[in-house]
């Protein structure tokens, strides 16, 4: 089983599943004959031509419009943003219409398509490359979103993304795509959308979070478990849809809720799982909820991005305090 | 053909507002009998139009986009597709639909406010309209990019009204099916107006098939009261595009005659008199000229027309209002292909909801 | 002092600020010789001019971003998109560029513009024109976003939008436009943004709402007023900046709290509010909050609306169950 | 003037690539000495671009995007541009950004991820680069519109790269700058690259200049690497605006001799021998050889200012590197006139968080 980083996991699911399936097609900038700016497509054309490996115009609209349009007509595409600030070009394509095509038609026209776009901040990159949208998409009725936070989900909610059968955007962390290696068996085995994996168990605390956040999480619960708290990590993974479930399990247990998440903290997507839990887990709660998230600023330039991305030492301050509450 | 503008933009036209054919007529053309079912399509969506605006009028349907004094355009461009090529409307293009199998009764339930309407029964594969000026024409081209990938012969065509050319959407879409050289023949229904907006309000080209250029790809304007013409250019567009020679932009000038939409009152904002003017070019009295010079057509004929629209339209409104609205839980029946739980037990308490109160 | 609807409302604003300040000017589409399709822009071009009131053509993108640039060179633009289905397309604008430009440049340029555009659902028009947008902006750092409940409020809150050195979307409740009519005095007096506006106080029940839907709570309120409750009704009006302060204080008398939006619940505004509760109220609350809005659902077309908009008796069962929990 | 391609696209050369004039020179270039400051210009562009790259290379300077090979397009662009006009450049504009008077230091700071570098001491209603491809040219139609709503006699210039011409914001601007009759010039720089893109890629039009016809107004090639011609053409483009005769869109053919950024490779996706052909086109050893042969420009003249170049982006990268970051409250203290009450609590926090790390 090879070790492999999140970003060529990424290239093996869209590898194993163009060669599994005729129907799958991959196109957006640079995604041919570079291979991607991230390598994210590399082979590809190669392997399976330029037929089936799209190098578009550089216009956002178009390409999320031709996934629209390929799907309706039965194809599988797999469409590429080449960052997550290029994202907003693509909104009335995929809320006015990837996401309502089925529903409009009553069921006549679907659109299986996929749009992949990396997002998220922690490589020091350019202007407009650091954006973690994924709450603006969150809320679209008939749209589905994940985020893996490690090489194999990658692999597997890629697959499940490709052949599911409506819209869903995959939002890859740019600060993870090298960030580490895991073994990851090639076997074609999706993992199922619209669940939260529960990384590790827990019962004084539950630490939520998804994608880039996922390992400065899992690092905040080691220390905290070097302190003699037993904190869960749960990863969304699924933003949508949102499966609560174990999280309310965690919750019942702990009573105490810290969530996690790089994008600006007002309505992120850290508040509807917040809102979920004075929903439904209100009982529950021995202590206020604490979101952990970017500031309500704009995401700065390189040279202060260390001191927007919210990092384990703020998971950490934010799991002392809750801990502490009464 | 005549250059009328810009950089080398034909100009077509066969039969001039008062029936005569100018020029010589196409193949297709040359038999008169032959455009007896353009012509009978043509009023059949007329009435249509009338009896919706009616229904409006009487609160008995809701906004309705009527494409008086446009029908040669839909039913011209419409009879140069195939069955299996696929049709990307605008939401004034029933006249097209209804020569492509969409029914009177789906077009009165979509504008009533309901789903089924764009279920149609006939062409499975076409497009619903799309109120969203111009958002469309990037998912004709990534229809037409299917056809490419799977090698089939058949096309795309897709129709924008003058307002829309001025949307990146509009652009991106042609000036990509350019670069990919896609199936794709995309109509501008340049009918003067977007609501209060004239034509020359969008844009300074002198034409607006010189978009095309942009594009790199061959831009046309047709008269678009002349059936003739327009399914002419139409047809040779999509023979070009199902050969894979690429795309073609068609412009067809014709004129909104009526409102906006129901809930418009263009005069507000437009003289009577251009008005008056427009109803002297208007398609279905042009093609009647013909006909009836030709021999063609009768008053008996023109009679049991008139007669067979109003009773089918007739039936499709009575259709139409005795279909009860969908119950609540169609709401969510489409939403995807399966329901979240969290979703599910919304659609539940929509149910109870509705109970409740019934 | 005469009696208004809130497009009036809107309208008269208008004239107010276009008169006071000559760097204001009016764009979108339809707004001149129409008027608006809605007329909220009546009678403008006719007094100040084409110069000052512009019919654009059919571009949304074009449409902020020309208000961006008018913005920085120090006009002081008021746009309109005609429906917020087509707010979609100024996403790259406001999200990249008219929320940024300030601090992009450290207040070197600054874009104070406005976006005004028709939202919600309840008039039975065609698709796409029932949108409520208002979670997608509210969590944009530097973007303000209000939304009026009355004439006074949209007259108020489009001056103090216009007058804001920032960007402010606003966002007007088509239901609302000729709902009812009350006396604004044409006296210029901007309201403050940034400000949520206790209706009515109350004990037993703290009811927060905004635009289209607080008549409806109002209503429910009343209902419930005649049942014996006393409901506080707090409008947000200002969706970004939100100010949490008497939703707080109110919820620390009441401990109940109901949260009633017509957009979808899933990612909706009410989301943030019902998470400051749980981070910062939930010491009071007595009972789960409770969230009424539109199903997670897209916004079926006329037949179905009834079926889909929360009301009063939404609201009302909603805030029995809110009452009973223990 | 002779027309290559497409409907009358003009385009235009004054200096063959040996330095030789082809044809009789414009005025302003009719005495050698007046070109020199262009030439030093595009040198010193060029000395900071090297500079640039080195210190990316050596991990001190982030992504950095080169303009090596297109100096002739930002000098000759910026060159016919008064000083109250407004440049609303993309991210590989720093020729003409310096010429407009950005500093190199500003221009360093800018890459290195601070802020302040796009806080233009010099041009200060110049617009900061636009790393979003395309999505600026609607504001700088904006800006126009307010030049020409005040009836002020300035212009906006707007440059895109190839790549930016597929975007439907940049066709929304030009399309409504045409039809508002805007003072706005916008020139594509056409390097035949985008990222791995070639430019044929992009689209089927012969020439991007074309893409004006779709907006009705000129557009015209200019070969991009001849200083003279660029500065020329944008001469007339902007007299054109300021004498409120509408837009202009103008083509600069020339070359991305370098990677996209410090970040990519391009010989991945491109061959050395296009590129080494390229090199004999590039527009400084084209000028200089002009110069020299007019007698103007001596191989001391060229170490003096070599050497002043040097010394010049050796000081700005000094200052750079002595520049500490912003505090972390920066981040917050332009995100708007007055920060909310929440996020001014979030902007202690930030600062507190700092203190009790550093
Ligand atoms: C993207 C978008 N913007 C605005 C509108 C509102 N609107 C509906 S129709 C229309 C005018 C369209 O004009 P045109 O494209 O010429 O088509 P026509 O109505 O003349 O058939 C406008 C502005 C819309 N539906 N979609
Ligand atoms: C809207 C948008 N989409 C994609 C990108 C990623 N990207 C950055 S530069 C670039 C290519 C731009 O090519 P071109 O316009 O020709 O300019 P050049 O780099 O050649 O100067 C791309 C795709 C971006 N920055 N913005
Ligand atoms: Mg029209
Ligand atoms: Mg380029």
């Amino acid at each position: 089983m090879p070790e492999i980083t999140l970003v060529q996991a990424v290239t093996m699911a869209l590898h194993h599943e163009m060669a599994a399936d005729g129907s799958v097609v991959v196109l957006g900038e640079d995604v041919g004959a570079s291979g991607g700016v991230f390598r994210a497509t590399d082979g590809l054309q190669e392997r399976f031509g330029p037929d089936r490996v799209i190098d578009t115009p550089l216009a956002e609209t178009l390409i999320a419009g031709l996934a629209v349009g390929l799907a309706a007509e039965g194809m599988r595409p797999v469409a590429e943003i080449q960052f997550s600030g290029f994202l907003y070009s693509t909104f009335d394509q995929l809320i006015n219409h990837a996401s309502r095509l089925r529903n409009r038609t009553r069921g006549r026209l679907t659109c299986p398509m996929v749009l992949r776009s990396p997002c998220g901040g922690g490589i020091k990159p350019p202007e407009h490359h650091s954006d973690s949208p994924e709450a603006l998409l969150a809320g679209v009725p008939g749209l589905k979103v994940v985020v893996p936070s490690s090489p194999a989900a990658a692999y597997g909610l890629l697959l499940a993304a490709i052949r599911d059968p409506d819209p869903v955007v995959v939002l890859e962390p740019t600060r993870l795509y090298r960030a580490g290696k895991e073994e990851v068996a090639d076997d074609g085995a999706a993992l199922p959308l619209g669940m939260s994996f529960v990384l590790r168990d827990g019962t004084d605390l539950t630490l939520v979070a998804w994608g880039g956040m996922v390992p400065e999480t899992l690092a905040a619960a080691d220390e905290l478990a070097a302190e003699g708290v037993s904190a869960a990590v749960i990863d969304v993974a699924s933003i949508a849809p949102l499966d609560m479930e174990p999280i309310l399990e965690s919750v019942a247990r702990t009573g105490r809720c810290v969530i996690v998440h790089e994008a600006a903290r007002i309505a992120g997507f850290g508040a509807e799982i917040a809102a979920r839990l004075a929903e439904e887990g209100l009982n529950s709660l021995l202590a206020p909820v604490a979101r952990v998230t970017g500031w309500d600023t704009i995401f700065p330039l390189p040279r202060l991005e260390g001191y927007y991305m919210p990092d384990r030492r703020r998971v950490l301050a934010a799991a002392h305090r809750v801990l502490e509450a009464a | 053909m005549t250059t009328i503008a810009g950089p080398d933009i034909p100009h077509t036209r066969f039969i001039a507002p008062d029936g005569r054919a100018e020029r010589d007529l196409p193949e297709f053309a040359r038999d008169p009998e032959a455009l007896i079912p353009l012509y009978r399509a043509m009023v059949r969506c007329r009435t249509l139009d009338a009896r919706a605006v009616a229904l409006h009028r009487t609160g008995r349907l809701g906004t309705y986009a009527s494409c008086l004094g446009q029908e040669a355009v839909g039913v011209g461009l419409a009879s140069a597709l195939r069955d299996e090529d696929v049709f990307v409307p605008s939401y004034r293009e029933q006249a097209a639909q209804l020569w492509r199998g969409v029914t009177p009764l789906e077009v009165l339930l979509y504008w009533a406010g309901d789903e089924r309407g764009s279920d149609y029964a006939g062409p499975r594969r076409d497009f619903p309209v799309s109120i969203t000026v111009g958002e469309h024409p990037p998912q004709a081209a990534g229809i037409a990019l299917a056809m490419k990938i799977r090698r089939e012969r058949r096309v795309v065509l897709c129709t924008v009204g003058d307002g829309a050319t001025s949307k990146g959407s509009f652009y991106e879409a042609i000036n990509g099916a350019g670069a990919m050289c896609l199936p794709l023949v995309t109509v501008v229904v340049n009918n003067g107006w977007a609501i209060s907006a004239p034509r020359t309000l969008q844009s300074a080209a002198a034409t607006l098939a010189q978009k095309a250029v942009a594009a790199g790809f061959p831009g046309e304007q047709v008269d678009g009261n002349d059936v003739v013409a327009v399914a002419d250019v139409c047809r040779r567009a999509v023979e070009r595009a199902r050969a894979g020679e690429g795309p073609t932009l068609v412009e067809a000038v014709t004129y909104r005659l009526g409102d906006h939409t129901t809930v418009d009152d263009a005069r507000r904002y437009r003289d009577d008199a251009e008005v008056s003017r427009q109803w002297e070019l208007e398609p279905i009295s042009r093609l009647r000229s013909h006909l009836v010079a030709a021999g063609v057509w009768t008053k008996e004929d023109e009679e049991g027309l008139l007669a067979a629209c109003a009773a089918e339209i007739d039936r499709a409104a009575e259709e139409y209002l005795a279909t009860p609205p969908l119950p609540p839980e169609a709401m969510f029946d489409h939403l995807c292909a399966e329901l979240p739980p969290d979703v599910e037990a919304q659609r539940a308490e929509a149910v109870r909801e509705a109970a409740a109160r019934a």
